[in-house]
């Protein structure tokens, strides 16, 4: 990206109060904004910037500070550039307004976020579950859902013990580590 | 005996100056003295008929011996018209009770003297005079229904027939000049030396469109879908069936007797031709149901026209049954399109409500086609015989236009026939659809009888038509008769 | 002819046709493994995959029609057998002609027709539609050429016309008389056997090897025979009408392997034709070229 | 694997010569002509078409790859199997006409493999189906396919694959399992009881609570039999 | 005077419209009319000598109208006519009666008027048949034109539109008729037949060119040959069920008879021939083959495209017209043979599809092949009548449809006719395919879920169907015994006759035996049956056991493949399907419509007189020069 287009980007976000800008790279920005104010953010950048391209809607699940931060990913044909908007919101009521009206391709973006975050968009348009029709349980993405826990609860296990394997073992071969340590849920009882 | 005949022509002649005065004085007198007038002179004509004595003689009017004096020739083809006509003014005898009644029943009572005394004249100056006192009693009678298109159409027809016959007199002024006499019979005996030349050419072809005007002739029959369609459906039931076949015999004795031209032949076919293509495929988009009933009697005339134009005894015998056929047929629609005259679109469903008259209307459209056991299949079959053995080939293309008018006619008779059949929606209250009347109804499904038992005895009345033919045909019968009876002409 | 004898033909004639037809199976699975530089498979592998889908316990039916489609199937083209004289037997060739052997190569595909419309699968009945309009497509230069050797020989029955062939040696063969019905009656062949570039109606990725969707164990068997009988009749056909017949036994074998051969082997260097295209070449190339070569025998 | 090791592996013998030589033939070209229908359902798939066309050639055993599980023998489960595909695999096994065999390739049809933890997917597949054959590796090769190819044909030549009897005799335990699965509505267009009770192959373990469960809720699925119906009363509208 | 057998049958005839038009009201009228076609049937089968060799039966009755003699008698050729039309008579009127009337009377319809117009329809073709010269012949043919009208107009609605179109294209091929009358009549002075025959060989070729276009022409409308095939579909789909199935198997075959006595056994083939169109190589006869072949594809090829099964049906009807003039014109020994035994094949396996579809239409209410499917589970009966109709009239072996075509493709193959044996073959082949789709779409498929509880037909509908199924396949089996009258009738009209044996046709240059290719073809599907049920028993299945790519299929969705049926062929040929005919048929009708105008316009003028004037002036100068 050109020196006078960034210069003229840097004093465009300007506008908007509260903006954290860091550049990452000549193509890449990044922005921090509040909640509120990302739609007219999303609008500025639509309208007056070129970025007509939302091509993605990210979500992160800090489960430590009880927030989800969701990241629009907005590219420009003309300026050849990619803005990343990181916006927090808090996770319990984990309820955000929906960007569909400004780019038709966030309702994807939402349903799918929807169905593995359980964040829910108003005015979206379409709310159903389409990935995981046949799942009826916690929206799996979010970090308090163990997924071993829930498999050793549902489902059962090979025990692939055949006989040449327990010969190799007793001569001391096989696996350095044995298989319960490896697993992620024993690491942490 | 003979004698006798002269009275259904005076008769009526009488009645008809003296009706108003009887109807001043009694109405209830006043309404059978028509009637009984007609009947009598059906009664005479009758048993003329049925005695059939040394038919056919010439009766000489005041005793004065032809050529000088006026003679009545009657021989069969005559009597047969004359008869006809007492009948089909009986039928057709306006009994409507209204202010009009008096004058409408004396003009009746004219047409009728007049068409009689049109069938029977045997001489050209008569023929003329009866033609325009025939002409001058429709005139009457159609404006007698008074409404404002009927003046209009009687206004139109009186232009049209007075030139008609002012070309006639022209016609009989040539003649007379020509031959010094008037008399058919003499005119016969004179005719292949003084009349066989372009002047009598010319005579006989204003004669033809003169009387043309009466019987429906190509060019000149423009009044008669107006007549037809606004006059009283009786009248012009009579008008139809009727007059235009007794404008037809003075052609026919015309031809048989004094011109013999071929040109005059032509001449006719090609009007005859042409009337046929206009009649029927102006009945194909007819939208009410007299004017359709008018174009097709055009139509059929123009075919009767075609059949005149075929010479000697066979073309007379198409051209009888052909009329005939027409007569009973075209009456019985007229009398059908009294009730159920106006646009055709309101007829739809009529034969829920009076089935006997869609089944008359179905017969007379299937006897009109040709359909084989009905006489009008005979009809259409000795014409036929007659036009393919002809060999000019304007004769062919008569026969191809016959045909394709038939399949025309088919069409748009049957569309009728269907849209009487078809359902009508319920909420359409069955008493809005149209109904003929009583009186018309039970004359139609007599001439649907007379129809059908024409049909059953064809044998019979194919000879009584194949003898009348001969009869008219032999010019020399008609000359010896008549002048024989004064000892030869000069 | 006793009557004893013509009824040992009648039974033989099939059995012949069913072992010689698996060896044509046979013959073009390995040229086709060849064409592809593969081993191919062992050479009993017909009668093994027919024994093996008549063997198996538990099979599906759709319906009364369904069984009698796959039987019709079967007796269609066993009954064809009895019609092509084969060296030595004749069968009842005399009684039925050419005609009669069009027609009952016909009635397997449309009792098969039945058997899968029974069925009830949308993938069956696109098969069998495009089956049937492929059969439009090469039925006609068939008949043209069906026509031509009849009209030449002046007869329809084929013993007279192998007869007259095989009168002048070499020289009187239908191919050397009448080259050009020869080529177009080889096109006209290749389509009826449904091979590769005219399989559309068998499109496997596209439908489900249409008409053969719903078949499993012994009607897919009952196929399987079909398709051999159907290999040897269509090429004892052709060489009985254009390469004289047999007079011995092997070099009748080796005339219908030879004739069989040229078509199999092209089929599989060839993609798929569409139905409209497999319309068009039919009734282009070998129609023209029959029209011709009946000109040339009128 | 567990339930099939306590059925012992004796192969009635039919009583006459000819009967057993039939049954000897059969079972010999049942091993030599086999019909594989591959359901790509992970990534071990692409390890097939090499198998098939001109380096390793599975046609010379007689092995031939079909579309229609109608027609086909063998069923080839390729890769892991997540719950929407495993609904799919039962159909598409049910469709299949038995004796019918099911190959697990790759390690995720044994344990899970690589996808062990997902909620998604289903880690033992013998748990929905009987598997004859496992193939483990995280996408084996060809060789490892074909290997264990003719070893399924050596078994079936001796007749010890008879993992399609044990579906119908112990439907009732495999069922439960895919009912804990899919939910207890859950039901395919193949009626397997009817089917077991018309080729006499009801086992002990055919009908069982889970089978209960199903018969409450079944739309009906006997097939359309034909026939005149003058004798059945019109149904009262 | 003593009443021949001919007096009889048509005195039996009349007395069947007398209790139709008078007793028709009452309930068992239907049965009455039945018995009576029976009665019909059996004082025709005493004339059986007729159908093998006997001489003519001359009727009593003679009438001499107007200086002709109308005359009527019964030849082998009226015979086998006769029996055709009385055999599908009775079936048609036995199918009628029962609980398809009661249907029908509650729907509306008028039993009465049906049964009536099928009486004169019968009638009326009888008298056609005894027709004993040219000019009762004429009157035959009208009274059957209207009887038919009759039939076809009274179920109202479209129907009337149809029978309105039809009886336009009747009169005009009546007038050509009453034309061509005229001009034979001119000729041969009268017209009897032998009159007529000696006549003939003085004509001159003009002369007999106009004779045969016009005669051709009149009979070939009634049987929907090329130019004028458009009324006939709609008008006999429309046709109320029975009545179509009547109209279908002998009306448009009157037509044939026609063509056949008169331009076959007056004009003689031979003289046909002789007539040369100049400048081209082709004369009157294969001008006349053309038209068959066009009518007998693009007929069929128009019946593929239908939705509707009557309608398919119908165009077919017009197809396997072309089949019989085909033979016909051939006019070799087998050729004839073919075309005369078509007619009898067509009557049978016609008036079979067609009531097979008013069965369906009786349960189901719809013959849209788009809403139908799966009913052979509930009606295998018509299912089994209907397949071996469409057997029939796609002309395969075990059904009677092959033998009349093999006899006219072996005839175009003596005859060295390539390209006429290609497009006949190609008319099969369109049969072959829109009639399986006729069988799929109704009866094959998934089976909806509205018509799981329909019953089979009543018994009253279904026994003339089997009856017809059995002759179709009797009459396959053993040729031998229609083409016995055949063979007479082939005598009757002067054309050379096949050595014909029970099994089919011996000649020199290859002969058929259908018992022999029937019994091998049977005993195929026996060895095919053993090898089938000895290999382990099967399961039937539910229609959603279906494999659907993985795909749960569900009752309410439809999955069945039956609209755009042949999508494949309709790429390539579907842009040939423009309609140039309707197109034809519409410039006529406006063209009537414009001339009908310019003649209104004519007598609106207000001022008349002008005509008058000018045309006395134009005469009169036209006679002075």
């Amino acid at each position: 990206m050109s020196k006078e287009i960034a210069h003229w980007l840097d004093n465009l976000l300007e506008e908007i109060e509260g903006i954290k800008v860091r550049r990452k790279s000549s193509r890449r920005v990044r922005v921090d904004v509040p909640a509120d104010a990302l739609p007219a953010l999303l609008e500025l950048l639509q309208g007056r910037a070129g970025y007509i391209h939302l091509s993605a809607i990210s979500c992160v699940d800090w489960i430590e500070e009880e927030e989800f931060e969701l990241v629009y990913h907005v590219w420009s044909y003309e300026s050849h550039s990619l803005v990343s908007a990181h916006i927090r919101i808090a996770r319990d009521p984990g309820v955000y307004l929906s960007v569909y009206d400004l780019y038709q391709p966030a309702a994807f973006f939402e349903r799918d976020i929807h169905e593995m975050y359980g964040i829910h968009f108003e005015g979206s348009p379409n709310m159903e579950k389409f990935i995981l029709t046949e799942w009826n349980g916690p929206p799996p993405m979010r970090k308090e859902f163990d997924s071993e826990a829930y498999i050793n609860e549902h489902l059962s296990w090979q025990n692939y013990n055949p006989e040449w394997l327990q010969e190799l073992i007793a001569e001391g071969g096989g696996i350095i580590i044995p298989p319960e340590e490896q697993r992620f849920s024993q690491k942490k009882k | 005996m003979n004698s006798m005949v002269v009275l259904p022509l005076v008769l009526p002649l009488f009645g008809a100056f003296l009706l108003p005065i009887i109807m001043r004085a009694s109405v209830g007198v006043g309404l059978w003295v028509g009637p009984a007038i007609l009947l009598y002179g059906c009664w005479i004509l009758g048993n003329q008929w049925i005695s059939g004595t040394a038919m056919p003689f010439s009766l000489a009017i005041g005793g004065f011996a032809p050529p000088m004096g006026i003679n009545l020739y009657v021989d069969s083809l005559a009597l047969l018209f004359a008869l006809a006509v007492q009948l089909l003014g009986l039928i057709f005898w306006p009994f409507k009770l209204d202010p009009e009644t008096a004058r409408r029943q004396a003009l009746m009572l004219l047409l009728v003297a007049a068409s009689t005394g049109l069938a029977l004249s045997g001489d050209l100056f008569n023929l003329y005079v009866f033609y325009e006192l025939v002409a001058v009693a429709t005139f009457g009678l159609i404006s007698a229904s008074s409404t404002g298109s009927a003046y209009a159409a009687t206004i139109r027809y009186l232009i049209l027939s007075g030139i008609g016959s002012v070309l006639t007199l022209l016609g009989i002024a040539l003649i007379y000049s020509q031959t010094g006499t008037l008399n058919l019979a003499h005119l016969a005996q004179l005719a292949p030396e003084q009349l066989n030349n372009k002047l009598g050419l010319t005579a006989f072809l204003s004669i033809l469109i003169g009387v043309g005007v009466k019987a429906e002739l190509f060019p000149v029959n423009t009044w008669v879908p107006e007549v037809y369609a606004t006059a009283a459906s009786r009248v012009s039931a009579f008008l139809a069936g009727l007059v235009s076949k007794l404008a037809l015999l003075i052609i026919l004795r015309l031809l048989v007797l004094i011109f013999h031209q071929q040109e005059a032949i032509q001449v006719m076919l090609f009007l005859g031709i042409l009337g046929v293509v206009s009649g029927e495929l102006a009945a194909w988009r007819a939208k009410d149901m007299r004017r359709m009933l008018a174009f097709s009697s055009i139509g059929q005339l123009g075919m009767i026209f075609i059949a005149l134009s075929i010479p000697d005894q066979a073309g007379l015998l198409a051209v009888l049954a052909l009329s005939f056929h027409h007569l009973l047929v075209k009456s019985g629609l007229f009398m059908l399109a009294d009730g159920w005259g106006g646009a055709i679109e309101n007829l739809r469903g009529a034969a829920k409500r009076s089935p006997l008259a869609a089944i008359v209307f179905i017969l007379f459209s299937l006897s009109l086609i040709g359909m084989p056991p009905l006489p009008g299949f005979w009809a259409k079959f000795t014409l036929i015989t007659e036009l393919a053995a002809q060999t000019s080939p304007l004769y062919l293309i008569g026969l191809a236009v016959f045909l394709l008018a038939t399949v025309i006619e088919a069409a748009y008779l049957f569309r009728l026939a269907a849209l009487l059949y078809r359902p009508v929606s319920e909420e359409k209250p069955i008493d809005t659809i149209p109904k003929p009347a009583g009186v018309s109804l039970v004359s139609a499904s007599l001439f649907g009888v007379g129809l059908l038992a024409a049909a059953l005895f064809i044998t019979p009345v194919g000879e009584l038509l194949n003898h009348v033919a001969g009869q008219a045909a032999n010019a020399e019968l008609y000359i010896d008769t008549v002048l024989a009876g004064t000892g030869g002409g000069r | 002819m006793a009557p004893l004898e013509l009824i040992i033909e009648l039974v033989l004639m099939p059995l012949v046709a069913f072992i010689v037809g698996l060896m044509m199976v046979l013959m073009m699975r390995r040229i086709a493994a060849k064409l592809q530089r593969r081993v191919g498979p062992p050479f009993f592998q017909p009668l093994y995959d027919i024994v093996k889908l008549h063997g198996k316990r538990t099979q599906v039916s759709h319906g009364m029609i369904h069984d009698i489609g796959i039987v019709m199937a079967m007796g269609g083209y066993i009954a064809a057998e009895t019609l092509l004289p084969v060296p030595g037997m004749n069968g009842i060739a005399e009684k039925g002609g050419i005609i009669t052997l069009l027609y009952l190569m016909m009635i397997p595909s449309l009792g098969l027709a039945l058997g899968v419309g029974q069925c009830a699968n949308p993938n069956g009945s696109i098969g069998i539609a495009r089956a049937l309009t492929a059969m439009l497509a090469y039925d006609i230069p068939l008949v043209i050429v069906v026509f031509g050797v009849a009209y030449a020989a002046g007869t329809t029955n084929l013993v007279e016309i192998i007869a007259t062939q095989q009168a002048g040696g070499f020289e009187t063969w239908g191919a050397v008389q009448m080259p050009l019905l020869a080529i177009a009656g080889l096109i006209a062949m290749h389509a009826s056997l449904g091979k590769q570039p005219f399989e559309i109606y068998i499109a496997p990725a596209e439908i489900a090897t249409g008409p053969m969707v719903e078949m499993g164990g012994k009607y897919l068997g009952g196929l399987f025979v079909m398709q051999s009988f159907q290999l040897y009749t269509t090429s004892v056909l052709y060489v009985s009408l254009f390469l004289g017949g047999g007079t011995t036994w092997f070099d009748f074998l080796l005339k219908s392997f030879l004739v069989l051969a040229i078509p199999v082997s092209i089929a599989y260097l060839f993609p798929r034709y569409r139905t409209e295209d497999l319309l068009r070449l039919m009734w282009k190339w070998p129609v023209m070229l029959g029209l011709i070569g009946i000109a040339f025998v009128m | 694997m567990s339930s099939i090791k306590q059925i012992p592996v004796i192969e009635e013998k039919r009583t006459n010569p000819l009967a057993r030589v039939f049954d000897e033939l059969v079972r010999f070209c049942r091993s030599r002509s086999l019909f594989l229908l591959h359901y790509c359902t992970g990534c071990g798939a692409i390890e097939l078409p090499p198998a098939m066309t001109s380096r390793f050639d599975m046609e010379r055993l007689g092995i031939q790859p079909m579309v229609s599980p109608r027609q086909a023998d063998i069923l080839l489960i390729t890769g892991y199997v997540s719950i929407k595909t495993l609904k799919r695999v039962i159909l598409t096994y049910e469709q299949m006409g038995s004796p019918k065999y099911v190959i697990g390739i790759c390690s995720c049809t044994v344990n899970g493999g690589m996808y062990w933890q997902s909620y998604a997917t289903a880690k033992k597949l013998d748990e929905y189906m009987p598997v004859d054959l496992y193939i483990a590796g995280c996408m084996p090769r060809p060789e490892a396919v074909i290997e264990g190819l003719q070893q399924l044909m050596q078994r079936i030549k001796t007749g010890e694959a008879k993992g399609w009897e044990d579906y119908y005799r112990n439907y009732d335990y495999y069922l439960g399992n895919q009912q804990k699965l899919f939910g207890n509505d859950w039901q395919t267009p193949t009626d397997v009881i009817t089917e077991a009770k018309h080729y006499d192959l009801l086992g002990e373990g055919t009908l069982g609570e889970h089978t209960a469960l199903l018969e409450q809720h079944q739309q009906p699925l006997e097939a359309l039999e034909m026939r005149l119906g003058h004798q059945v009363k019109e149904p009262a509208e | 005077m003593t009443l021949t057998l001919l007096d009889e049958l048509l005195l039996f005839s009349g007395v069947t419209v007398l209790v139709a038009l008078f007793l028709g009201r009452r309930l068992p009228a239907g049965w009455m009319v039945t018995i009576l076609y029976g009665i019909q049937l059996l004082s025709l089968l005493k004339m059986a000598p007729l159908g093998y060799g006997g001489d003519p039966i001359p009727s009593t009755l003679i009438l001499e109208v107007m200086g002709q003699t109308l005359s009527w008698r019964f030849d082998a050729l009226s015979w086998y006519f006769a029996l055709i039309t009385l055999g599908s008579a009775l079936l048609s009127s036995w199918y009628a009666c029962g609980e398809w009337e009661q249907r029908f009377r509650q729907a509306g319809g008028n039993v009465w008027l049906f049964h009536l117009a099928m009486a004169l329809n019968v009638f009326s073709m009888l008298i056609l048949l005894a027709s004993g010269d040219l000019l009762s012949l004429f009157i035959g043919w009208e009274l059957v034109s209207w009887a038919g009208f009759l039939l076809m107009a009274m179920a109202g609605g479209v129907a009337t539109r149809a029978a309105m179109r039809y009886i336009t294209y009747a009169m005009v091929g009546a007038m050509a008729i009453f034309g061509g009358i005229a001009l034979v009549y001119v000729s041969a002075g009268s017209l009897q037949y032998d009159a007529i025959l000696t006549a003939v060989s003085q004509m001159g070729t003009p002369h007999l060119w106009m004779l045969v276009i016009l005669f051709s022409a009149g009979f070939g409308i009634k049987m929907g040959l090329m130019p004028f095939h458009l009324w006939q579909a709609p008008a006999y789909a429309e046709t109320p069920g029975p009545g179509s199935a009547f109209l279908g198997a002998i009306s448009s075959r009157m037509g044939l008879f026609a063509i056949l006595l008169v331009l076959v056994k007056l004009f003689g083939i031979v003289n046909i021939e002789s007539l040369k169109i100049p400048f081209t190589l082709i004369d009157a006869r294969d001008l006349l083959a053309w038209i068959a072949v066009f009518t007998i594809i693009f007929p069929t090829f128009t019946a593929m495209k239908q939705n509707d099964a009557r309608e398919l049906l119908a165009w077919h009807g017009i197809g396997q017209g072309g089949y019989m003039l085909l033979g016909l014109v051939v006019a070799d020994a087998m050729g004839a043979a073919g075309g005369l035994l078509h007619v009898f094949n067509h009557a049978t396996y016609q008036a079979a599809l067609f009531m097979a579809v008013t069965a369906v239409i009786h349960r189901t209410g719809t013959s849209d092949l788009n809403k139908l499917g799966g009913l052979v589970v509930r009606m295998p009966l018509s299912f089994m009548v209907l397949l071996v109709g469409i057997i029939g009239l796609a002309g395969l072996p075990p059904m009677n449809g092959f033998v009349s075509k093999w006899l006219v493709y072996r005839s175009l193959l003596n005859e060295g006719m390539p390209l006429l044996f290609v497009a006949a073959v190609i008319g099969t082949l369109g049969t072959i395919l829109s009639v399986y789709k006729l069988i799929h779409n109704i009866f094959l498929g998934q089976l909806r879920v509205e018509h799981e509880h329909i019953k089979e037909a009543p018994w009253s509908m279904m026994i003339p169907m089997l009856i017809l199924a059995a002759i179709i396949f009797i009459t396959g089996l053993l040729p031998g015994i229609p083409l016995a009258w055949v063979a007479s009738v082939q005598e009757a009209v002067g054309l050379s006759v096949p050595n014909y044996t029970l099994g089919g046709v011996e000649s020199a240059s290859g002969s058929l035996d259908m018992i022999w290719v029937i019994g091998v073809l049977f005993a195929g599907f026996g060895i095919g049956a053993l090898v089938f049920y000895s290999a382990g028993k099967s399961k039937r299945v539910h229609q959603l056991d279906n494999y659907a790519g993985g795909h749960f299929l569900t009752a309410d969705i439809r999955y069945q493949y039956s609209d755009n049926f042949y999508a494949g062929l309709m790429h390539l040929i579907g842009g040939w399907y423009r309609g140039s005919f309707l197109w034809l048929e519409k410039s006529v009708k406006s063209l009537v419509e414009f001339l009908s105008l310019g003649m209104q316009g004519i007598y609106r003028r207000a001022n008349a007189e002008f005509y008058l004037l000018s045309t006395a002036l134009f005469v009169i100068a036209w006679v002075v020069i």
